[in-house]
């Protein structure tokens, strides 16, 4: 996977999360995303930021351009350094929160990216990678 | 902007969200929306999310939300104008937005929530 | 009909549901399908719905118990070409299709597919 | 509510819930429903169909042309002489479910619907009814 630009966004409140969807949705179009395809990678940012910021107690999002042969998509880290998720398998499940959420973030995003990535450790931070390929 | 506004329609209240809402707002409005059923004793809420380019988790919840409490307050709510983009998206998320009514437009709403208001009514109540 | 037509496509199957299906019909469909994925050892199921003018509780549970078998098995599935009244209809249903994923057609669905299975790949397992 | 037209289907296979869907899907056409309207009377009664036939024992189901002013619509009444509800607050509530079901079938139908009632008696039946508007 080469990447072609990259941009990195503060995640410090909940304004910070609408300026990153609005920024992911303005790559997506960039990109030729049709419509339903840049609403399921705007609505992934949004469920990652918000926990990010809720759980993570803030980070930041990386939103790069990706090429991979000859398709090209759209790369998205969020990264904080908060408490970390202790059970990766039990956080990723639909329907668990540990706080007043749905617990769809996790699982949804999953769904709605073609590629999802998460790496946490407790009391360092956590991670999660997603790409949508157009 | 820091508040949604209400509007009052007869004994409907109508929003129309048409900004990009951040977290904090969305439950302004929703504690905004049921202080004014009460006040406005209203019996019906209609909630215009034609503009509304997404919709995850969060703001389904506040949705469902507004829609108890104002069931508990003795009012229907009707969700109006999703666009099919966002319904594929909300399938996809895995949200149900469990005893949520949605119409196509404003006017398809208010024949719903008439319905629904003349039909408890005859019922004595739900 | 008795029954829907399952056929293989690499290592994935591809289901084209061209009927309104009664429901021995969907049931008989989950179980051939879990059948010839476990024969054909596949990846991956597609399951295009694109001419269903209506899914309902009945074959919702069945799409969301096909993903969760094809997973156990471990093959992913993707629904293909909902139609966005149906998905609208869904909504107000109240019905969460959890763990399915969608695409908008066919060609969308193998990349998403193709995606999948490199990933797991890569990551030995999930 | 004035009554223009109406036809009974029998609900004794699930053969007959198809049929009963696409007589409904014909009339929701011939009134002029738009096709979300159509999908969500169609899927309304696909749900009511089904509970006939498996919580009822099967049962007739009775397609109205109505009229109320100047607004036409569709009803439709499911009847059945099986064991009834014997909760129908709870038979109401979404997720509650006595078989397999998801236990979305009665309220959303309800949600479905601009008009829904039901009655039920135990040891005697069910009969539900449901009116959309154009
Ligand atoms: N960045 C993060 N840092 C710490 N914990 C997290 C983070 N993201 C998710 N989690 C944990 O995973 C759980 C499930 O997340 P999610 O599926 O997004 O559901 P929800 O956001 O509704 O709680 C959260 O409740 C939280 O405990
Ligand atoms: N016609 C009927 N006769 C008897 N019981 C019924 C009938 N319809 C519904 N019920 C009862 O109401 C419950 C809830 O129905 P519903 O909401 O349609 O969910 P589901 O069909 O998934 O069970 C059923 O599980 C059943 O116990």
């Amino acid at each position: 996977m080469r990447v072609l630009e990259s941009e990195s966004m503060p995640l410090r409140t909940s304004e910070d999360i609408v300026l990153v969807r609005q920024a992911v949705r303005k790559k997506a179009v960039a990109l030729g995303f049709g419509l339903v395809d840049q609403t399921k990678i705007v609505t992934a940012s949004s469920e990652l930021a918000r926990n990010t910021l809720d759980y993570g107690g803030g980070g930041v999002v990386e939103l790069a351009v990706v090429e991979n042969g000859r398709r090209s998509g759209l790369r998205l880290v969020f990264e904080d350094h908060g408490p970390g998720i202790a059970n990766l398998d039990l956080a990723l499940t639909d329907g668990y929160t540990s706080g007043q959420g749905m617990g769809l973030g996790l699982g949804g995003a999953k769904r709605l990216s073609h590629e999802f990535e998460i790496a946490s450790k407790t009391g360092e931070g956590t991670k999660v990678s997603i790409v949508r390929w157009k | 902007m820091d508040r949604i506004p209400i509007l009052k329609m007869g004994e409907f209240l109508l929003v129309t969200i048409q900004v990009d809402m951040h977290d904090r707002l969305a439950l302004t409005l929703q504690d905004d929306l049921t202080a004014q059923i009460v006040k406005q004793k209203s019996r019906g809420v209609l909630i215009d999310i034609s503009t509304l380019e997404m919709v995850d988790s969060f703001i389904g919840r506040m949705l469902g939300s507004i829609a108890s409490m104002a069931r508990l307050l003795g009012a229907d709510t009707v969700v109006v104008g999703m666009q099919p983009s966002v319904a594929i998206t909300l399938v996809e998320l895995g949200l149900s937005m469990k005893g949520i009514r949605t119409a196509l437009d404003v006017e398809k709403g208010m024949t719903a929530l008439r319905a629904a208001v003349l039909a408890s009514r005859e019922d004595g109540d739900e």
